[in-house]
């Protein structure tokens, strides 16, 4: 409580001058070399963001918290609007309490959004399973709608799952979550959950063969050959959001498992709505949800057949398709990029 | 005419410098047979594996060579942590076994201490090094190697301090008389009896060491801040699914350690060259 | 215990033994007594032997002298000062049972050890190294490391990394017994030149009679389990002692004296 | 009276309550000052009451559970892999350095090998173990294995190689059989070195486990340790589950301290002639 | 080396050493000639002494006998075999010059290690063992770890080990050299006792003159660098010896005579 408050008093302050524009705010961040981000496949856009400015692509390293903004080691931090957007400003238990005297810059206004979380298995389980993909789509966009619609109970759902967050903070990131998934990158509503948007995916793998850099001169060049086709089949979702009933004749697989991109929380909720509601059930399938967040990354999973759906940002999946796996998406459920750039404000103010 | 046959096999085998070549042709060798059976897949079918989780080292050579001044830097900031890791860990294990054979009631339990330190696993020492040092420098290049330094040497000082301390009390029967009885001081009874007697240990932990040292530095270069280093550049290549470059890299961590483990064997047959008698 | 004073010329106590005794517990838990109630004193300048069969004690005793054991009652006196004190004097030169060398020096290095250690200049350790060397006809075996020499060899270097240090207080648990009739009989020599020179007080463990007699003033007989005192005898041959004398009537007097005390007080 | 105290001021356990205390001391000097100059030095550095609160503290982190219950539910899962994963470990390293005394060529070719094994990460070997196994359990089990079979093998075979040549003349001179060898002079011979790998093994297992724990979002400490320093639960779970690695590893250590002076006699008698020592 | 073959009446020849040179190198590289030329019959039944200086190669030669050395050239042969295929027949005991008793074992355990080698029964292996610690006079000590016995008594484990077996040819290096008189004498009688009644072949090596008239049929007298054999005696006091046959003048005359073929040879 103690230093939230003498916090704000700093920054109440500060308030007499004025606050710079995002342009400053980045070329200042960038010359003092404090620009963070996790890397691990989660920095192209801010490379982009950067590029854009003219700017030398460096970044720091974050290491999952925000101690290194809290110290100022960093003070452009990366964050994801429903995650670390929420600890800074929240206070709430495992908050940094930064409350306004915090601002953001968003990745879809400066129009180097990429897409983020989506589902995907192989191609070939892809062809062998048609039906039991697209059942597990529409039970599966059968929940993020229900997830959507009632944030408070989805929220509650994934607490009981064994979420490892907070009540407080999984209903903060539920709410935010639903926004990511039901507005566009340029703020326009969405309805047909889990749709591949033409233009936005093509800007994210335009962006991927921008920025993504690989060693492997064999990966690097297939990457530069890739069309949407490579990475993504839209049908299976098409079909999906068809369906009135979930019912896709003969499911090939009944028993499927999907591996998630992180810890078990409302940024997956719609899965363990479907769980929970019997979405899957009544599509006549049996799933496991497995946490993400390990060594054993979403891809190399989905890729070895541990198991058969994952969730996965877009240029992850199009790097370890270039790397020789043989990914595809499915469905796209983020339809905006949630990252965005977390400063104080007193440090930006002119 | 068997017995002589025997005898010339056994000369041979004997032989000074047959020894020293066999030594490094042996494994290597090995080596090579290992390497045919990887590039022919033979370790695939073995392991039931695809030549994307394990490529082939063909590709794997490739991309080394490609990319040749990367994979220097990155080598070069992953040597210097393991090697000042390893060398200052093990100094420091060393002067606490030398404090706890030299004070050894309580020593002892300074040992046991030391080797709890042994059990907080790297991924938990490697943040809290990384949080404890953000003051040592504003170049977080700096603050970085400073931090996986230190998780390096608290990793090296258990396995020396351990050996050390073995090493150290574990004399000839009556060497000890034979000190006391020139009323020889403490220091002199270290540096004239315990020291040279520790030293065959000092090469056991070493051998531990060696390849502890790398492995950390690669596992804290995951959770560094400034971005560099062997282990940095696996985590990513593996997170992108481009296990071709992450097994360069993992490639380029075996020759660090087998170039580290070289030097120590060479070190090591030359100061106990004259041990070596019987 | 009664002394034969009349044998000893010197009357000053040098090493004073007040009913020493020494338990040691054996992994049983049951005491076995290695030395009981020994009291005795050695006077300044005497050559001093402690006799008795195998596991009677030798060792024990002189390790209580030489202050690498503590008694479990009693205590010893040297000089009127504690063992201890003594020992931290550097007065000390102890030939052990096995000879001790350290396997990381060269032969030379070995006999330089205590020389290091008392802070002589290396000119001075190198010289009387190459000395000692020559004594126990070591000296084309310098550079060897203990591993490459015999048993008989490791034992001389012992003997010379003693006799190196010039100690006031000699200290010997059978330096000999693995040595050869000849080289033996050149160090019995070499020993008494030395004793009788400096006239430093020797305590010599032996199991031999005929050493004892001839080297010794007096022979301490200790018998077994446990450890007593069974009997001192002077040993009054005439100094300096020469070979021919060990074939006189009084030499056989004396080791059937000494024998004879055995097998009264021991066996 | 004298003696009642003369006896604790030379107890082992006070030693360790001397030194724990040691470390205490400056753990806390250094907590103020992070206290003092840090806004969450709960991340940084909290006090230790502050950690030992978190063990009792009532209230829920995780899915209904208290930090305390977290480490303990996580904790079997952990230990047991470890447990299974240093067993194994023990048995290959024994093995190991058995074959490398056997045969000098085995050894020439293995060794190098066996350390460069230790060098591929988990994670670039995780996906080929997975691959084998198909089971990500047991995966992490062999890992943990191999993790730890190393300081084991290096130090029995150091153990191995100490034997005096004039023990090998004895049994050659009875034409004793190989095995006879094996059995009745280098594997009693080796014992007390084997112990002091076991010793640095055991805690290296329990971090081992915390570490394969990773692979995958589970459960068991290590995800529990790494979930909580991403924020996504209390950060004393994560000081908790340190602490508890800690303990445990010295806990392990001593337990093979325990069974080391139960085998073997030498230490037995050694144990004997100390008390004896005291007591005099 | 002419044999002096009236001395004996055996015939047969057990151990055959034939131009037998050991060289070893020393950490310079330079050879270190310890055996130069050694050619010598032993005969079954025979109780042969090697005697010689310290460092003059006794020790090599019964190394290169029990199969624990190679002869640089030469070689030995035994009962016509290969020393190798006789140590695999279980057909030597050793007695070192160290006692080589392993720490983990009772000195009981100890005796026992070769019998559980050869195969015995437990009872068989405890009644054997017990006889031999009554024979050195250690029953008391059976349970007791080495580290807890005196020197003497560790050599008389290892004495006690080798004789446990009942080999066809014992190999002895200085076995009583760290004994007392009494407990030597003892042992010299259980020796020769157990020799003549079983006619076993005994190679014995020691620097004590007196120990190898005593005992032996013949005396091997070695001379130092190269080691030479420079005088081979013939023992010939009669059988069964008697601890008084030391007192006669013929054994006074032996010992002399051993003494002469000593200096004469190699001094
Ligand atoms: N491993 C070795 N390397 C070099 N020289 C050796 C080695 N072993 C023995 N020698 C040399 O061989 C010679 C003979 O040694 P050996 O042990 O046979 O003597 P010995 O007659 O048994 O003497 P002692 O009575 O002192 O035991 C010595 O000069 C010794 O230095
Ligand atoms: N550490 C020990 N633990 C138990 N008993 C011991 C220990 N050291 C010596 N003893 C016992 O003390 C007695 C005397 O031993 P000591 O070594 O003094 O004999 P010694 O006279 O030197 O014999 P030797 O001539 O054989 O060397 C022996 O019975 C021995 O068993
Ligand atoms: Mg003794
Ligand atoms: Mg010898």
């Amino acid at each position: 409580g103690e230093s939230a408050s003498s916090s704000s008093d700093s920054s109440d302050s500060s308030t007499d001058g004025e606050l710079m524009s995002n342009e400053e705010i980045i070329k200042k961040a960038a010359a003092d070399g404090k620009v963070g981000n996790w890397g691990l496949g989660n920095e192209y856009e801010i490379l982009a963001l950067l590029q854009k400015y003219d700017l030398p692509t460096k970044y720091l390293s974050e290491d999952f918290t925000m101690d290194g903004f809290d110290q100022d080691n960093i003070t452009l931090a990366s964050a994801m609007t429903y995650n670390e957007l929420g600890l800074v400003k929240n206070d709430y238990d495992g908050g940094y309490k930064y409350g306004d005297t915090v601002g953001t810059i968003d990745m879809n206004d400066e129009g180097v959004a990429m897409l983020e979380d989506n589902i995907f298995c192989t191609k070939e389980f892809a062809k062998q399973n048609p039906n039991t993909v697209k059942a597990f789509l529409y039970a599966s966009m059968k929940g993020w709608k229900y997830a959507v619609e009632n944030p408070e109970e989805a929220a509650q759902i994934v607490f009981d799952a064994g979420s490892s967050v907070s009540s407080d903070h999984q209903l903060y990131m539920a709410k935010e979550v639903a926004k990511l998934v039901t507005t566009d990158t340029k703020g326009n509503t969405v309805d047909n959950y889990g749709n591949m948007d033409e233009e936005a995916m093509q800007q994210t793998l335009d962006l991927c063969k921008k920025y993504v850099q690989l060693d492997d001169s064999s990966a690097s060049s297939k990457l530069e050959g890739f069309t949407l086709d490579d990475i993504r089949d839209t049908q299976y979702i098409d079909e999906a959001n068809k369906s009135t009933d979930g019912k896709f004749g003969n499911l090939e697989k009944t028993d499927v498992t999907i591996q998630l991109k992180w810890l078990p929380q409302a940024q997956f909720m719609g899965y363990y709505v479907a769980q929970a509601k019997g979405y899957y059930e009544e599509v006549g399938l049996k799933v496991t949800i497995t946490p993400g967040g390990g060594d054993i990354s979403e891809t190399t999973a989905v890729s070895n057949g541990t198991v058969d759906f994952g969730v996965t940002w877009v240029a992850n999946l199009t790097s370890a398709n270039a790397g020789g796996m043989e990914l595809l998406e499915i469905a796209q459920v983020y339809q905006r990029s949630g990252l965005e750039l977390v400063y104080k404000k007193d440090l930006f103010t002119k | 005419m068997i017995r002589k046959r025997k005898s010339i096999w056994r000369r041979f085998k004997e032989n000074k410098a047959v020894q020293t070549v066999s030594s490094v042709l042996l494994p290597v060798l090995f080596g090579v047979l290992i390497l045919a059976l990887w590039q022919g897949q033979v370790l695939h079918k073995l392991f039931n594996t695809d030549t994307n989780t394990l490529p082939l080292p063909s590709r794997i050579c490739r991309i080394i060579i490609d990319n040749i001044p990367t994979f220097a830097v990155n080598a070069l900031y992953t040597v210097i942590v393991a090697v000042v890791g390893l060398l200052v860990g093990s100094i420091i294990g060393y002067l606490i076994a030398v404090f706890a054979a030299t004070f050894q009631k309580w020593g002892k339990g300074g040992i046991t201490i030391v080797g709890a330190f042994n059990a907080i696993p790297i991924v938990a020492l490697a943040p809290v090094m990384t949080n404890w040092t953000k003051d040592i420098s504003n170049d977080p290049n700096i603050r970085s190697m400073f931090a996986k330094t230190l998780v390096v040497m608290i990793v090296c000082i258990a396995s020396m301090s351990i050996n050390a301390f073995r090493g150290l009390t574990e004399l000839k029967p009556f060497a000890l008389d034979l000190m006391k009885s020139y009323a020889a001081k403490k220091s002199t009874v270290f540096f004239k009896l315990r020291l040279p007697n520790s030293i065959p240990y000092v090469f056991t932990a070493l051998r531990v060491s060696v390849p502890i040292s790398i492995i950390s530095a690669v596992v804290s270069e995951y959770f560094a801040e400034y971005i560099t280093g062997v282990g940095r550049e696996i985590r990513e290549n593996i997170v992108l699914g481009q296990y071709p470059t992450a097994w360069a890299y993992i490639v380029v961590a075996c020759i660090i350690g087998l170039v580290m483990y070289g030097v120590l064997m060479l070190v090591e047959s030359i100061v106990l060259k004259n041990r070596r008698i019987k | 215990m009664s002394l034969n004073d009349n044998a000893i010329i010197k009357n000053d106590v040098e090493i004073a033994i007040n009913n020493v005794s020494v338990v040691f517990k054996d992994n049983q838990g049951n005491d076995v007594k290695a030395l009981d109630n020994i009291d005795f004193d050695i006077h300044k300048g005497e050559f001093i032997s402690l006799l008795g069969p195998s596991g009677c004690g030798k060792t024990t005793l002189l390790r209580t002298i030489a202050d690498l054991l503590e008694p479990t009652s009693g205590n010893v006196r040297v000089s009127n000062m504690t063992p201890k004190e003594i020992r931290l004097m550097q007065k000390f030169g102890i030939v052990f049972q096995n000879p001790v060398l350290f396997e990381w020096r060269t032969v030379k290095k070995n006999i330089e050890l205590p020389l290091e250690i008392m802070g002589y200049s290396k000119k001075d350790r190198s010289d009387r190294a190459d000395e000692m060397l020559e004594m126990v006809g070591l000296t084309k075996f310098a550079d060897h490391y203990p591993q490459q020499l015999s048993g008989g060899m490791q034992q001389r270097v012992g003997i010379a990394r003693a006799f190196g240090i010039r100690p006031e207080i000699l200290l010997m648990d059978e330096p000999f017994s693995a040595l050869d009739e000849f080289t033996k009989e050149k160090l019995h020599l070499d020993l008494l030149k030395i004793w009788e020179k400096t006239n430093k007080t020797i305590v010599f463990v032996t199991h031999n009679i005929q050493e004892a007699v001839f080297l010794s003033t007096r022979i301490c007989v200790l018998s077994p389990h446990p450890g007593r005192l069974s009997a001192v005898v002077d040993a009054d041959l005439p100094y300096p002692r020469t070979i021919d004398m060990r074939d006189t009537a009084h030499f056989g007097e004396l080791v059937s004296k000494v024998r004879n005390s055995f097998e009264g007080g021991s066996l | 009276m004298m003696k009642t105290l003369t006896k604790i001021k030379n107890s082992k356990a006070l030693v360790t309550l001397v030194w724990v205390l040691g470390i205490l001391v400056i753990w806390e000097i250094f907590a103020f000052v992070v206290q003092a100059t840090k806004r969450t030095p709960e991340n940084i550095m909290p006090h230790i009451w502050q950690i030992a609160y978190s063990f009792i503290d009532p209230k829920p982190v995780s899915s209904g559970m208290t930090c305390f219950q977290v480490v303990i539910y996580n904790a079997g899962q952990t230990l047991s892999r470890a447990g299974q994963g240093f067993f194994i470990g023990m048995i290959i390293g024994f093995a190991l350095a058995i074959l490398m005394k056997l045969s000098r060529i085995v050894e020439k070719i293995a060794a190098p090998y066996l350390m460069l094994i230790q060098l591929i990460p988990i994670l670039g070997m995780a996906p080929i173990i997975l691959a084998m196994t198909h089971d990500i359990g047991s995966s992490r089990i062999i890992i943990a294995a191999i993790l730890t079979f190393y300081p084991v093998a290096t130090n029995t075979l150091a153990g191995l190689n100490s034997v005096e040549k004039q023990k090998y003349e004895l049994m050659y001179s009875y034409a004793a059989k190989q095995s006879t060898v094996y059995f009745k002079m280098l594997i009693p011979s080796c014992i007390p070195y084997f112990f002091t790998g076991l010793k640095i093994a055991a805690p290296m297992a329990i971090t081992a486990s915390i570490l394969v724990d990773t692979l995958q979002g589970d459960g068991g400490l290590g995800c529990m340790l790494s979930q909580s320093l991403k924020h996504a639960m209390s950060i004393y779970v994560f000081w908790d589950i340190v602490v508890f690695s800690a303990v445990i590893g010295v806990l392990s250590c001593s337990l093979m301290g325990w069974i080391e002076n139960l085998v073997s006699p030498l230490k037995r008698i050694e144990r004997k002639t100390r008390k004896k020592k005291g007591a005099a």
